[in-house]
């Protein structure tokens, strides 16, 4: 009713409780805004997209992992990407992503912990702010070297909750805020190639880039550099993934060995940040909280939907505020950009198994690791584009021509790698056969 | 350059200037590139200039800007297009345009509307004006203001003491008093989409 | 001044003269109609835009080619296009396209005039609408038959104007019309295909559709049918790439046989209207007219912009009626997917280079036909769908993940064929070398 609207128009909040950088429970924060932290607490629900979103799916509970719902295994509905990862943690499991409430227990059971992950896994999956504070005393880049290069479990007993009001906000002014180390750097450095030096992302981002730097502190791709095990963003050459892989090769990282080609690959994580950065809605300053935390209203005011989720489940307050097309026609058009995705998806992934099929053929018939090196190096690099752009969670929305134009490039460097292979056989035999010449030309 | 991370374009560097100042200055840029006569303009200045502006502001009306009838508005054809997508608007029963494209404090009101008065007769008299018009910083200013005046109440929680920083209204609701969208609904039957696909 | 602009809005024109469809001349159609007829006129114009527009090259007049100018030639800048074409008119002669007023001339006096056209090249480059009324006496399909299987020499005599008034419009009411019969065959082939019997498409197409249906008489890719060498749009499948190529494919369609492989190969032409049509802005009801020809405002009147051409030379009309950007920024954006476009297509070129200078090679060592028949059947389709993408004047913006999607798959394609290629060279030897295994696998 009007009066409780003007009552609140005066003072849409009200301060129950104090908040400070100590403040870590997010119950608490809710004193202060609760319509706010019972959107936060609707992360829990899980509806599929035709492409997104997540299913829920019951599990019996083992001591190992009590989970009771789990979500589709990525790797057994695509034999292809556990064939890509094959000697790596993520052939033994892979999951659908779900919502920020499950981000701590599902990183907790996965089965990747049998591969002894260092604490900076943390960084993205808890609320971190009051244990790099503890750990640092009051320097969060203290804080943070601390926790990563302790084991797991250890750092594990460091955290309580899932990400948090305090994640992102300032408890004071409530602002948005950069609490990520491996973020303030990794913006440093892509800023620096940019020409702008020393740049401190809680000082000069505005308002409107802070929307989405927030979700840039983890739905990006990453390494842990040396046996620190620092998390580190690579972005000191730009966020396209060819100056992504030319960093990381520059790092000289290898995360594994291929266990069918013995190529040293390494992996590519979740680029939502990175991609999103290359379309045109970032280019039109749209950012990350536009869509999956639209404003809606609640009483007399204008509220962040902190439900963050797909857009598809909430496109009229997500698209139509700025696209003024049906909800199905919305729907409609993102389907058609994520099919075409999907469809060119499966030509590189295709590419890349016949690849391995190759190298892997050719080590058996006994070739030298010389002669295996390039076709290995087609692998190294094509392998982490695909990678890249299949760990990212819009199937090509965030940017629909660079993505295809990405796998167009990827599909290229598979087949060449094929080819570098059979050429080199066929010099081999070039000497005994007349269609040696064929062969080398 | 802009295409190497969109970040930039996320933010004020870019951002403000796509409803603000770049817009404007390279239309001004135009309306004399446009007009050899530019040099012109700057010689006889004062005289024929105000002269033509005060002509129109009476023949062609400009003086409508002083009143806060709608219709007024569309005196001049060139802002018929806005008059009818307003009149599909969600505010065609709310707020007319003088209610978004003037201050809505009694003093600066009258100074904007006979500025913008003479300045756009002046305009529209010589032809100095590309075809499809858009918002000068200033109004833009205007119009954001008038937003957050009248819909002070449900916006305080975004606009309020957790935000320092400023954010555009008219970023996400650019189409409440006028949609361009409308304009081109108007010369098609609504919600039209090719038979191609 | 004030007084016109007073005046024009309450009259807007003067019937000075009585049009009917044996008024061809253009500058009678003009005296009722002065400004749309001043601004066709001005399609004489020439200017370059990035990766558009036409650029005007001094010419010394030949008797053979009396033009003093004329534009780029795209085959000498990209000696790529000419070895695609290897054995086919096109690598005689392909240059930039440029305005409306030139269509008939640089038709007339083109080199492939040397590989002999018929009479159906006419229907798109001059003003057919009395030649085939008076050909069929009032039939235009009958006109339109006579004028295809007659040799353009002789057809040539029959046309005076490049394209005109009365091709668009119905001279009674000025509204749009399609005058040529191979797009209403066409159209009445796709829409079949999609459900709808017997479409009449000058009494079913909506306003905003003829907007672009007009363009669409011409600006689409076709064939020869038998030798009657009936002008023919091939759409019963639908207007996507592939569906074009299984439609061409069916009907057996061959052109030439490539110079350097002897592949049975056919060409695709300037498929613009194909291509907007997979594009969002035709999924907007945007039209080709929206773009290039934007309303303008003359004196008090709104009238079309009937100097046809790049919208990059006219961004305020023709794109800020919808989008709120500055100019240099609608130019950027064009720009960005233009350039993705390009990178992707040299990369689809080289793969198809390639093929080729496998195939060659192949031949030249001696492999059988049977041997190079899977090699040439993937450079048939992939040169078709890169052909069509290059063909395609906008650069990749009129469909822009779709473009780049079709490239992606030509890419794979163009490979596959150089792979078949080697496999098969590989398993003649492999008996004698011990990588057989390597590469029969
Ligand atoms: C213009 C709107 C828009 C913007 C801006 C945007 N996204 Fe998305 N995002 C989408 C859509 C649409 C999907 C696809 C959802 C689906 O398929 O159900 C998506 C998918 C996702 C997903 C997977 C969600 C799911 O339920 O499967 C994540 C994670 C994501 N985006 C994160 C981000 C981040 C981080 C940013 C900013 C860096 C961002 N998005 C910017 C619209 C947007
Ligand atoms: C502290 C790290 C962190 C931050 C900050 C973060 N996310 Fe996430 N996000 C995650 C993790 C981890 C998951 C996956 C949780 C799981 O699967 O258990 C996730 C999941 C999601 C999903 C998938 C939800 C679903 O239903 O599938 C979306 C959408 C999303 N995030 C968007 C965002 C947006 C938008 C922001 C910023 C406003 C953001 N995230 C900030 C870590 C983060
Ligand atoms: C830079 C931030 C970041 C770091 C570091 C990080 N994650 Fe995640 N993680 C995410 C995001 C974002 C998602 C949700 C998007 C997705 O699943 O692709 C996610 C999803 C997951 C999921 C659910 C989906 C799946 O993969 O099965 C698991 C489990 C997980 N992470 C485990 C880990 C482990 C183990 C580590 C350390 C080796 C780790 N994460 C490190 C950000 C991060
Ligand atoms: C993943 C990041 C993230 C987390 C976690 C988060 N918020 Fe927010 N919050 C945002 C964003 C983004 C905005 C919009 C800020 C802006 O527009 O500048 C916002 C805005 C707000 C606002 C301002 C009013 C509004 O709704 O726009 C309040 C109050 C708020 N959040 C409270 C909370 C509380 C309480 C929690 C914990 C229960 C929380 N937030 C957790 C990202 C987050
Ligand atoms: C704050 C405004 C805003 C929001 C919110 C927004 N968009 Fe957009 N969208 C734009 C702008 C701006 C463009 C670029 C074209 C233009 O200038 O109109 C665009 C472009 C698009 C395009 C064409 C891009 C392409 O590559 O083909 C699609 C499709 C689209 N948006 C869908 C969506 C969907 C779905 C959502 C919600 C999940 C959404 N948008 C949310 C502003 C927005
Ligand atoms: C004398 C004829 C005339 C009348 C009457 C008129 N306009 Fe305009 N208006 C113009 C012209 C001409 C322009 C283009 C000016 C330019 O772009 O330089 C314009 C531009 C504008 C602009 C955008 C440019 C700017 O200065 O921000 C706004 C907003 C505007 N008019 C609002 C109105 C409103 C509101 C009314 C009625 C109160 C009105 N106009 C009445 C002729 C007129
Ligand atoms: C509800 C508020 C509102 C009303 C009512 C309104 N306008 Fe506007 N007007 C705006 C906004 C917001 C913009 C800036 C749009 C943008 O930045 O794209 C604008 C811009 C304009 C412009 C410049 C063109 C442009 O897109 O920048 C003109 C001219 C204009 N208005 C005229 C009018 C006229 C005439 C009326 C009355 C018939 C009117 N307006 C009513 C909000 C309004
Ligand atoms: C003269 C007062 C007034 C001005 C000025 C005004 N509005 Fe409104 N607006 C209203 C009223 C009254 C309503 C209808 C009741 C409601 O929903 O609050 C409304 C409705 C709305 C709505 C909901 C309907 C819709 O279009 O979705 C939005 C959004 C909105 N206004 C935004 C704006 C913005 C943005 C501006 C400035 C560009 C603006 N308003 C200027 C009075 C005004
Ligand atoms: C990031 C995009 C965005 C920005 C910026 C934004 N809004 Fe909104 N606004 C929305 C969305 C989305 C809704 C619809 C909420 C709903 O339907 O629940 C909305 C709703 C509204 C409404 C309608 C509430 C009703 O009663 O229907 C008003 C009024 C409004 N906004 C005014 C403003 C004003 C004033 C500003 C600037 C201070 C502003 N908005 C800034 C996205 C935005
Ligand atoms: C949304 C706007 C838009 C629409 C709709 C559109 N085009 Fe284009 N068109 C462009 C742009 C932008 C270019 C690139 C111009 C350049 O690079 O200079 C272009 C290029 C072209 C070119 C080459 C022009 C040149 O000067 O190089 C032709 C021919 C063309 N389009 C025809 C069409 C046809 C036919 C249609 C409809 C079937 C159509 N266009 C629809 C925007 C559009
Ligand atoms: C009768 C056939 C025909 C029709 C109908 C036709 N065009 Fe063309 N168009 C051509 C030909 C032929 C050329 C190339 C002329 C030359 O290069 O000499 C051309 C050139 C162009 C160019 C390039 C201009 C430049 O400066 O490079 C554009 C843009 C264009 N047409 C757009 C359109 C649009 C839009 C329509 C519909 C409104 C249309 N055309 C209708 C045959 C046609
Ligand atoms: C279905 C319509 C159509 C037919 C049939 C057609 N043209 Fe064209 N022609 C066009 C269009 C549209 C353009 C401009 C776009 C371009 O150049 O890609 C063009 C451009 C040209 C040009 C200038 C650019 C160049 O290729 O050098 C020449 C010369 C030309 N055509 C010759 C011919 C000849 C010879 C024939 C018959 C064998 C023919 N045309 C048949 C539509 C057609
Ligand atoms: C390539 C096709 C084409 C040609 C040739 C052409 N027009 Fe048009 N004309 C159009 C289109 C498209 C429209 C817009 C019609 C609509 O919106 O329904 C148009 C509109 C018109 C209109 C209506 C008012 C306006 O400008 O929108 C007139 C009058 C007109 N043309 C006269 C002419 C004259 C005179 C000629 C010859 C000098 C001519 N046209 C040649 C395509 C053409
Ligand atoms: C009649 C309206 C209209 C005109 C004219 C128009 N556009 Fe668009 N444009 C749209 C719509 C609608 C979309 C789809 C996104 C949306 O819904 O806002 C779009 C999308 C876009 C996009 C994003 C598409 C993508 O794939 O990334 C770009 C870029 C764009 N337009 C540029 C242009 C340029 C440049 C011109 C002029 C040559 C132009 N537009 C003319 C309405 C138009
Ligand atoms: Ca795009
Ligand atoms: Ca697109």
């Amino acid at each position: 009713n009007i009066f409780e609207h003007k009552q609140e128009a005066k003072n849409p909040f009200y301060r129950v409780v104090e908040l400070n950088d100590r403040t870590e429970d997010p119950s608490v924060w809710g004193k202060n805004f609760p319509m706010q932290y019972d959107l936060y607490l609707r992360t829990v629900d899980q509806q599929r997209t035709r492409y997104g979103g997540s299913e829920a799916l019951p599990h019996s509970p083992t001591e190992g992992d009590p989970r009771e719902i789990v979500t589709r295994s990525k790797i057994q509905e695509d034999e292809r990407l556990k064939r890509m990862w094959a000697g790596y943690s993520f052939s033994i499991d892979y999951r659908e992503k779900r919502g920020h409430a499950w981000m701590l227990t599902d990183q907790t059971f996965t089965e990747r912990q049998k591969a002894g992950p260092p604490g900076a896994c943390l960084n993205c999956h808890a609320s971190m702010v009051t244990t790099y504070n503890k750990l640092g005393n009051g320097d969060i880049f203290k804080g943070f070297e601390a926790v990563n290069r302790m084991p797991y479990p250890e750092a594990r007993k460091l955290v309580n909750h899932p990400i948090a009001c305090i994640d992102c906000h300032d408890p004071q002014t409530m602002q948005l805020r950069v609490t990520r180390p491996a973020f303030i750097e990794g913006m440093r450095a892509l800023k620096a190639s940019q020409g702008i030096k020393d740049y401190d992302v809680n000082k000069q981002a505005t308002r409107q880039e802070m929307r989405a730097f927030v979700c840039g502190q983890c739905h990006v791709t990453y390494y842990f550099k040396g046996k620190e095990k620092r998390l580190t963003y690579p972005w000191d050459k730009g966020l396209k993934v060819e100056q992504i892989v030319a960093q990381e090769n520059q790092d000289k990282v290898v995360e594994w060995t291929h266990a069918e080609t013995g190529a040293q690959v390494f992996k590519a994580r979740h680029p939502e940040f990175e991609t999103w950065s290359q379309g045109v809605h970032a280019r039109s300053g749209v950012t990350c909280a536009d869509c999956h935390m639209p404003y809606m209203r609640q009483g007399g005011l204008k509220i962040s939907d902190h439900n963050v989720r797909s857009p598809l489940l909430n496109i009229n307050r997500a698209c139509q505020t700025c696209h003024r097309w049906p909800e199905q026609e919305l729907k409609d058009r993102v389907e058609e950009i994520q099919t075409r995705y999907y469809d060119t998806r499966n030509i590189a992934l295709n590419a890349l198994m016949d690849l391995i099929s190759d190298i892997k053929a050719a080590k058996a018939a006994g070739a030298s690791d010389a002669e295996l090196a390039e076709a290995r190096k087609w692998q190294r690099d094509a392998q982490f584009y695909i990678d890249f752009l299949v760990s990212e969670n819009s199937m090509g929305f965030h940017a629909d021509q660079y993505s295809v134009k990405s796998l167009a490039e990827a599909i290229d460097m598979c087949r060449k790698g094929q080819l570098s292979l059979r050429q080199r056989n066929l010099q081999r035999v070039a000497t005994s056969a007349s269609s040696g010449n064929a062969a080398r030309k | 350059m802009a295409i190497s991370s969109g970040i930039n374009n996320a933010g004020e560097d870019i951002f403000p200037k796509l409803s603000l100042s770049e817009r404007s200055s390279q239309q001004v840029d135009r309306m004399l590139s446009k007009s050899s006569l530019s040099t012109v303009v700057l010689g006889v200045l004062a005289g024929v200039v105000i002269g033509l502006g005060m002509y129109t502001f009476v023949y062609a009306k400009g003086y409508s800007y002083l009143t806060t009838d709608p219709q007024a508005c569309t005196n001049c054809h060139v802002m018929q297009e806005h008059f009818d997508a307003w009149q599909k608007s969600s505010h065609r029963a709310v707020a007319t345009c003088s209610d978004c494209h003037t201050p809505h404090n009694p003093i600066t009101k009258y100074v904007v509307k006979a500025e913008n008065g003479f300045f756009h007769s002046l305009a529209f008299t010589s032809g100095w004006f590309p075809d499809n018009i858009s918002i000068r910083p200033r109004d833009a200013r205007v119009t954001e203001g008038t937003c957050r005046h009248c819909h002070a109440e449900i916006t305080t929680s975004i606009v309020g003491p957790h935000s320092a920083k400023d954010m555009s209204c008219v970023r996400c609701h650019f189409n409440v008093g006028h949609s361009a969208a409308s304009f081109v609904m108007s010369n098609r039957p609504e919600g039209q989409s090719n038979g191609q696909r």
